[in-house]
């Protein structure tokens, strides 16, 4: 474990893109699970869920429908996202005026029932699901190895993330949604409507999960544990970034899992570890999180 | 520094992101005085009051109570020494009754408040006293109601009753009055008057009326500064003053 | 109390409403005439600020009927109520933290044309220009006051609701807020305001009507305030 | 009230006759489940603070007391003790980071930290990692009374159940108690009074994770095992879930709550997955219809009947 | 003794292991009743099951509950070594017998050994035996391990490691990764950069199965370094397809296509589930069930001691196992089979995927008797 001499640097290199390639799915993950946040309070619990629905629809979409990658990429997160918008709809809705409290614990039950439900249907250990044929192989950078898949998926979060960024920080609509996060009452009283935008911010925020999902489907198995083995690490992320903050989660979830990779390096039996520490570290400091407002 | 004082602030100022919402401010507050802080809206009273109290932390300057130094101290702290406050939004728990508002309130003298293994009988001994407060308010037939289902005014006296319950030396009051209607104004002002006698009282408020009929002192902020000082006769013949606040229509 | 008329910009007729299970309005009556200034007054906790919730559709637990320019209101959403024409000023004021002051201006969607321009608003509240790149939160009670009047004056709204427009407010603000609601009748403006000063209410407005426990007790045009002063003081028990 | 002068002979008498229609070991478990959900509600219920990391505590007390009794020899008692003291101290440096904030940021704040915890079980040798700590003697009480037998050991276990209960039950009607309820109405305005808050949340906190260590340690004795389950964020959600089933805020809630639970992890275990889509399922409804949970919902229907002033520190 | 000889299967029939072992398992053990005749000694024979979701308390809970009050006589499968731990104690303590078909260490039957409980299928020696000495043979002499970390992972890497040296190979080093672990691209660099010709994998199911997609991926077999898997089962290689998958060395206790036997009773279990084929997990239940019923009826008994007595002595031979004997320390020693994945253009039908490389033979493949650890074979000698 002391080997961090012996490391050369090609080797260092190698890891930090590494790392920077995870760090694109918690930046997607937690950007979706921030914007939730933001307009609805809600701690999205079922995001995981919603990351793993995201793979399978793409595999059953691959499987049964024959639809490909590409198509796939477009339709899984719209599915997913309605879905989501039907929860919204049937459930979440219905606890606005409570604590936020039930918003968690709603989305940890629905995210019980989804998990329960796709591992009584497809059980275990998986499903696998072929690279787009134009990303298999790789490019030799020299220091790695890099295949062309992995590249596809930093530059597509990189892409999502900063449209999604500019969409909430320079236009009306952003504005608009900013305003609903405070007081949603009253930004309804100035003619828009808050409900509707609330639904779809829900949809795109879960949608988000799901093109995670068709993202990570060809570089993991598709299985019902997908989203729980991530979702705690996001939770991370997204307090680490200070919560609500849409910058702070993207920039937090590459920086982590760049830190992350790096650890997988220096001491990899602290990689899982490491993130909760950054956390605990990062409280001590600035409670509110890197990026986050004091309340 | 002026040992006559009771609250004294050198050169305070808060800066929040490079704008000055104090400036140099030096308050003296005499003791068994009602001093009074107005000045137009954003002139920085509440801010001055945050400062004072601790809930905000000052950029610059110092402030001392009963000569004793207490810029680096934390607002519970501030709170024990005897300075306690209320809210400019009204401040009452709303889940306990109005007894056990008061009680809370004078528990902490028991030093019982970490014993986890005393029965709540305990604290039965201050019934008597809390009962007076309230009565002292007004509330004296509330004892039982929760805080939740006392109509504004009411809550506002709930208030003023806890606050007395500490037994502060001095009392921070930020606009007392808001929201009130006249027979509340009426009666929360005969009680500040009533409860005066032996504290000092440090009051923002922008009802001129009770201004002039309650404070001893006067010191009217603008722009973060102070612009004037003195009893109310001096201060709203101060043609700045005048200018700046009062406005034509009044004086 | 005035018949339906085309003349009436809004009429409120056996208002009920409520808040969970305890029911504060028991059926309102009143009107508000095309371009006038009409004022509710009343004690603390008469309901006005509900009155206008109600109006505006946020409270959803209301039943009676409201006619705005003859449309009935009750079982609109409220955001639907706003696209008709009408801006409401809340009583504590909704300004957000999370947009500066010159976006809290913009912020309220154009519902009619005719609204004010942002150089018309600034010129109304040079202050708000000054701090106009700063947090909306971190304005002083009074700022954000005139803050709140400045956002709806843009919509083009025809139908003001201004709940205490004045309350907290240095006396000089609040002379320059009845000449801002001056002017904005002047200019072809509705409003419903809701006060606890009568002496101010009487600078403005034009007609009152006194709120009590939930419905008007009676109402009395401006010029006959002076007369029944000592009848107000009674019910604002004064 | 008259129900509890009553009701309290009668629970205690089926309690103490239970063993002998009931298999004592899932009497057992339910028990230690239920002394958990208590501690646990003592911080939801009566503080406010949702902590969705409290396995924590209870899954490394039980470790820790598994070893003491096994590795190091130590009576059921001092084992217990031992288990107890280290989850109070975890809950103090835990609660200390986490009380900075509250609400949501609060939940995830624990959810993290007990990770930390679980990475931590899962790494370190004296757990025995995947495997667990396994054939845990349970011992002679105080070097007399031999615990091997189930029939005993479910009375010791019912004692330390009750005593934890009771605890729980003075800390909620003490001064400290009563400071609590005033900072979870109203923080800011405790502050002003002179109140420390964070002091008392921390307290709180502690007093919590320590009882919840209590229950975990009792587990490891109980099972002769102590293993990752219990420090896994899945224990920390079934705690919740027991909590919010039975009624958040209520006494009893919350041992109602850990009965079903457990009920239905044992009769349904061979539905496999079904198990995690009915618990679930319980969640959905529990939040959407029945937040006061069962207890709750039947002290607001007898509070309705004879509309008497609500239960104190009842539904939030 | 009751009237009844009840079968307790209790495995993971939800978790991570669930495809492997799970219902399939049930099934694999009602057909042995069946095939017994559905009644031992005139007694009826009944099978019930149960989750035990992978946690040690709830195997014990559930353990405890079918012998006190269902009075199960034998419990079957225990896939997850802290269950099976759990589980044997348990067993012992209240004399009834426990056979391990899924679970893999080794300490089952040396340090933790129980004189009622057996270890059926395989275990961590000679999945790790037989691999590491199978590539070494083959010029595989240079190894680097990918270990999940924790006791499984540990001991599969020791054992493998092992049995690499002992034939005359080099381990160059090896990483532990966290359990589970979704990403091994890192892992996979390290494995890479060691230059080492055959990276192993000690780790099972879900990591396995993700490590071998990876490498594929990062061009690791392509770039000339061969993977082993030291435990992989049919059903991994089924959800990682062919063409991932291919090349792998694996070693197994069972191949359900190795002849016409294993044939016909896998297309009988196929029938029943889906058109799957069996585990060595699952074929291994039925060869425990029919195995305990037959001695059940050799003792004229189900008191555990005068069964287990009885399983010693009789022979295993069936489908699953030639000439098996169980040993004196619980172990069940059989052949072992070394296979190789096909290439997906060489796989003619479903489920064709083993190419047969070697028959290891039981006492090569098994940790011999003398080097046991087992406590009550201690004391004995
Ligand atoms: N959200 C609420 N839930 C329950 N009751 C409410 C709520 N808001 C107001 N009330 C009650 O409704 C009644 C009318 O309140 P409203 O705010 O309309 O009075 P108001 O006339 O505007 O008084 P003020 O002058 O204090 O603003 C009061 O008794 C108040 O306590
Ligand atoms: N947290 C903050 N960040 C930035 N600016 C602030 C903050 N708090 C207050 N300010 C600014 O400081 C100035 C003084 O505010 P303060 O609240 O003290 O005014 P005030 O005199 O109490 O006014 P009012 O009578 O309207 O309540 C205002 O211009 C306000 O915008
Ligand atoms: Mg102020
Ligand atoms: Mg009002």
């Amino acid at each position: 474990m002391f080997e961090l001499i012996g490391i050369p640097p090609q080797a260092l290199f190698g890891q930090m893109l590494l790392g920077l390639i995870n760090g694109a799915f918690y930046a997607v993950l937690s950007l979706g699970l921030a914007l939730i946040f933001g307009l609805l309070n809600v701690i999205n619990f079922t995001h995981g869920a919603q990351y793993m629905l995201g793979a399978y629809v793409a595999w059953l979409l691959l499987n049964f429908l024959g639809i490909n990658y590409w198509l796939a990429l477009v339709l899984a997160p719209v599915v997913v996202g309605a879905f989501g918008i039907l929860l919204e709809r049937l459930m979440l809705r219905k606890l606005y005026h409570l604590d936020h409290l039930y918003g968690l614990l709603l989305t940890f039950g629905l995210a019980l029932i989804i998990e329960g439900v796709f591992r009584n249907l497809y059980g275990i250990s998986g499903q696998s699901y072929p690279v787009p044929p134009v990303l298999t192989g790789g490019y030799n950078l020299g220091f790695m190895f890099l295949p062309l898949y992995r590249g596809w998926v930093v530059f597509v979060s990189l892409v999502v993330c900063l449209g999604t960024w500019l969409v909430i920080e320079k236009t009306k609509l952003g504005s608009y949604l900013r305003a609903g996060t405070e007081n949603p009452t009253l930004v309804q009283a100035f003619g828009i409507n808050v409900p509707r935008m609330i639904t779809l911010t829900y949809g795109f925020g879960v949608g988000l999960a799901a093109l995670a999902g068709v993202l990570a489907a060809p570089i993991y198995q598709v299985k019902p544990t997908m989203g729980a083995d991530m979702i705690i690490v996001v939770f991370a992320v997204v307090v680490i970034g200070g919560m609500g903050s849409i910058m702070g989660s993207v920039v937090t979830g590459f920086m982590l899992g760049l830190l992350e990779g790096l650890t997988k390096v220096f001491y990899p039996e602290a990689s899982n570890t490491v993130i909760f520490v950054v956390m605990a570290v990062v409280l001590l400091i600035k409670p509110a999180g890197l990026f986050g407002k004091a309340s | 520094m002026g040992s006559d004082c009771i609250i004294e602030t050198q050169n305070l100022c808060k800066d929040f992101k490079g704008f000055s919402a104090v400036v140099d401010v030096d308050l003296r507050l005499k003791p068994g005085t009602i001093h009074a802080l107005i000045g137009p809206n954003g002139a920085g009273k509440t801010t001055c009051f945050n400062l004072i109290t601790k809930f905000l932390v000052p950029t610059k300057g110092r402030i001392f109570f009963k000569g004793r130094e207490i810029t680096k101290l934390d607002p519970a702290q501030i709170a024990r020494l005897g300075m306690v406050r209320s809210f400019q939004i009204s401040a009452v728990f709303l889940g306990l009754t109005a007894l056990e508002n008061v009680r809370v309130a004078l528990q902490r003298q028991l030093g019982t408040s970490f014993h986890f293994w005393r029965p709540e009988k305990s604290l039965e001994v201050l019934h008597e006293r809390a009962h007076e407060l309230l009565e002292a308010v007004g509330l004296g037939d509330y004892a039982q109601v929760p805080a939740s289902e006392l109509p504004y005014g009411r809550k506002r006296a709930l208030e003023i009753a806890t606050t007395l319950a500490l037994d502060p030396e001095v009392l921070l009051l930020d606009e007392p009055m808001a929201g009130m209607g006249r027979e509340d104004i009426g009666r929360i002002v005969a009680l500040i008057k009533r409860v005066a006698k032996d504290r000092t009282i440090l009051m923002v408020e922008h009802n001129l009326s009770v201004v002039a009929d309650l404070s001893d002192y006067i010191t009217v902020l603008h722009n973060g500064a102070i612009l004037a000082e003195g009893t109310y006769q001096e201060v709203s013949n101060n043609s700045q003053v005048v200018e700046a606040y009062m406005g034509t229509g009044h004086a | 109390m005035p018949e339906s008329n085309p003349a009436l910009q809004l009429e409120v007729s056996d208002l009920h409403a409520h808040y969970g299970e305890s029911h504060i309005l028991h059926g309102m009556n009143f009107a508000v005439p095309k371009g006038e200034v009409v004022t509710l007054l009343g004690r603390n906790g008469a309901g006005k600020t509900t009155t206008m919730k109600a109006i505006m559709g946020i409270v959803q637990k209301r039943g009676g009927s409201i006619r705005f320019e003859g449309q009935e209101l009750v079982g609109l959403p409220s955001n639907r109520i706003a696209r008709l024409g009408l801006a409401y000023c809340p009583e504590e004021r909704g300004i957000f933290s999370s947009l500066n002051v010159t976006e809290n201006i913009l912020l309220p969607p154009a519902v009619k044309p005719g609204g004010m321009s942002l150089e018309e608003i600034h010129g109304l509240f040079p202050r708000l220009k000054e701090r106009g790149g700063s947090q909306g939160t971190k304005l002083s009670g009074g700022e954000a006051q005139m803050l709140a009047i400045a956002r709806i004056l843009r919509t083009g709204a025809s139908l003001l609701l201004l709940d205490e427009p004045t309350e907290g407010l240095a006396p000089l603000i609040v002379q320059q807020i009845g000449d801002i609601i001056r002017g904005l009748k002047g200019r072809g403006y509705t409003i419903l305001l809701v006060e606890q000063n009568f002496r101010f209410a009487a600078t403005v407005a034009d007609r009152h009507f006194v709120v009590e426990n939930g419905v008007v007790v009676d109402w009395l045009p401006n010029d006959q305030i002076e007369q029944s002063t000592e009848k107000l003081k009674r019910y604002l028990g004064v | 009230m008259r129900l509890q002068k009553i009701g309290i002979p009668i629970l205690l008498a089926l309690a103490l006759a239970a063993p002998f229609v009931v298999y004592p070991v899932f009497l057992m478990k339910a028990l230690c489940f239920a002394l958990f959900a208590c501690a646990f509600n003592l911080l939801l219920g009566y503080v406010g603070l949702l902590s969705f990391g409290h396995a924590a505590y209870f899954g490394f007390a039980a470790y820790v007391s598994a070893h003491a009794a096994k590795v190091w020899g130590l009576g059921p008692e001092l084992a217990l003790v031992l288990g107890t003291l280290t989850a109070m101290g975890l809950g103090l440096v835990f609660g200390w980071l986490a009380i900075r904030r509250s609400g949501i940021y609060f939940a995830m704040i624990t959810l993290a930290l007990s990770q930390m915890v679980f990475f931590f079980c899962v790494q370190a040798p004296f757990t025995h990692g995947e495997d667990g700590i396994q054939a845990v003697p349970r011992g002679r009480l105080l070097g007399l009374i031999d615990l091997t037998d189930n029939l005993s050991m479910y009375y010791f276990v019912l004692a330390v159940f009750i005593l934890g209960l009771l605890i729980i039950r003075r800390a909620v009607g003490s001064p400290f108690g009563q400071v609590l309820k005033a900072i979870r109405e109203n923080e800011p305005r405790a502050t002003s009074l002179g109140y420390k808050t964070d002091r008392y949340k921390l307290m709180a906190f502690t007093l919590s994770a320590a009882l919840a260590g209590t229950a975990g340690a009792m587990k490891a004795l109980v099972f002769q095992l102590a293993s990752l389950t219990d420090v896994h964020w899945h224990a920390s959600g079934e705690v919740v879930l027991m909590t919010l089933l039975g009624g958040v805020g209520t006494v009893f809630g919350p041992v109602v709550g850990a009965f079903l639970v457990v009920a239905i992890q044992n009769y349904l275990a061979q539905m496999g997955a079904w198990v995690t889509i009915i618990q679930g399922g319980i969640f959905v409804i529990c939040v959407l219809i029945f937040r006061r949970g069962m207890v709750g919902e039947v002290l607001e229907f007898w509070r309705r009947r004879n509309s008497e002033p609500p239960p104190s520190g009842g539904h939030h | 003794s009751d009237g009844v000889v009840k079968i307790g299967v209790l495995n993971d029939m939800s978790g991570v292991y669930s495809d492997l072992c799970g219902p399939g398992s049930v099934e694999a053990v009602k057909m042995a009743v069946e095939d017994f005749g559905g009644k031992v000694l005139g007694k009826p024979i009944e099978v019930v099951s149960a989750d035990h979701q992978n946690k040690a308390d709830i195997g014990a809970n559930v353990a405890n509950k079918w012998i006190d009050v269902d009075k199960v006589d034998v419990i079957v499968d225990l896939p997850n070594t802290a269950v099976c731990l759990a589980v044997q104690k348990i067993c012992q303590d209240k004399n009834r017998i426990n056979l391990i078909s899924t679970g893999a260490s080794v300490i089952l039957t040396n340090k933790n050994c129980s004189p009622t409980g057996f270890h059926w299928t395989y275990d961590n020696y000679a999945l790790g035996k037989g691999t590491g000495t199978a590539m070494v043979k083959e010029g595989g002499d240079t190894w680097f391990f990918l270990t999940a970390d924790y006791a499984f992972g540990h001991d599969l890497e020791k054992s493998t490691a092992e049995a690499v040296t002992k034939s005359g190979g080099t381990v160059k080093g090896s990483v532990r990764h966290p359990f589970p672990c979704n990403d091994f691209s890192s892992f996979l660099l390290q494995a890479q950069a060691s230059k080492a010709k055959v990276i192993g994998l000690a780790n099972a199911g879900g990591d396995t199965i993700n490590a071998v997609k990876q490498a594929a991926e990062f061009g690791i077999v392509q770039a000339g370094q061969r993977l082993a898997g030291l435990l992989v089962f049919i059903s991994d290689i089924h959800s990682l397809g062919l063409k991932t998958a291919q090349g792998l060395v694996v070693t197994t206790g069972f191949y359900w296509d190795q002849n016409d036997e294993t044939r016909a009773w896998s297309k009988k279990w196929s029938a029943r589930m889906n058109g799957r084929m069996p585990t060595m997990a699952q074929a291994g239940c039925y060869s425990a069930t029919m195995h305990y019923l037959k001695a059940v009826q050799a003792a004229g008994s189900d008191e555990a001691k005068a069964v287990a007595k009885k399983m010693r002595e009789i022979p295993v031979n069936d489908f699953f196992a030639k000439n098996g004997k169980v040993r004196e320390d619980g172990r069940m020693v059989h052949d072992m089979l070394l296979a190789q994945v096909k290439k997906p253009e060489d796989s003619k039908y479903a489920w064709d995927y083993y190419k047969i490389l070697r028959v290891i033979p039981g006492d090569e493949a098994y940790k011999p008797i003398s080097e046991t650890e087992c406590p009550y074979l201690l004391e004995k000698k």
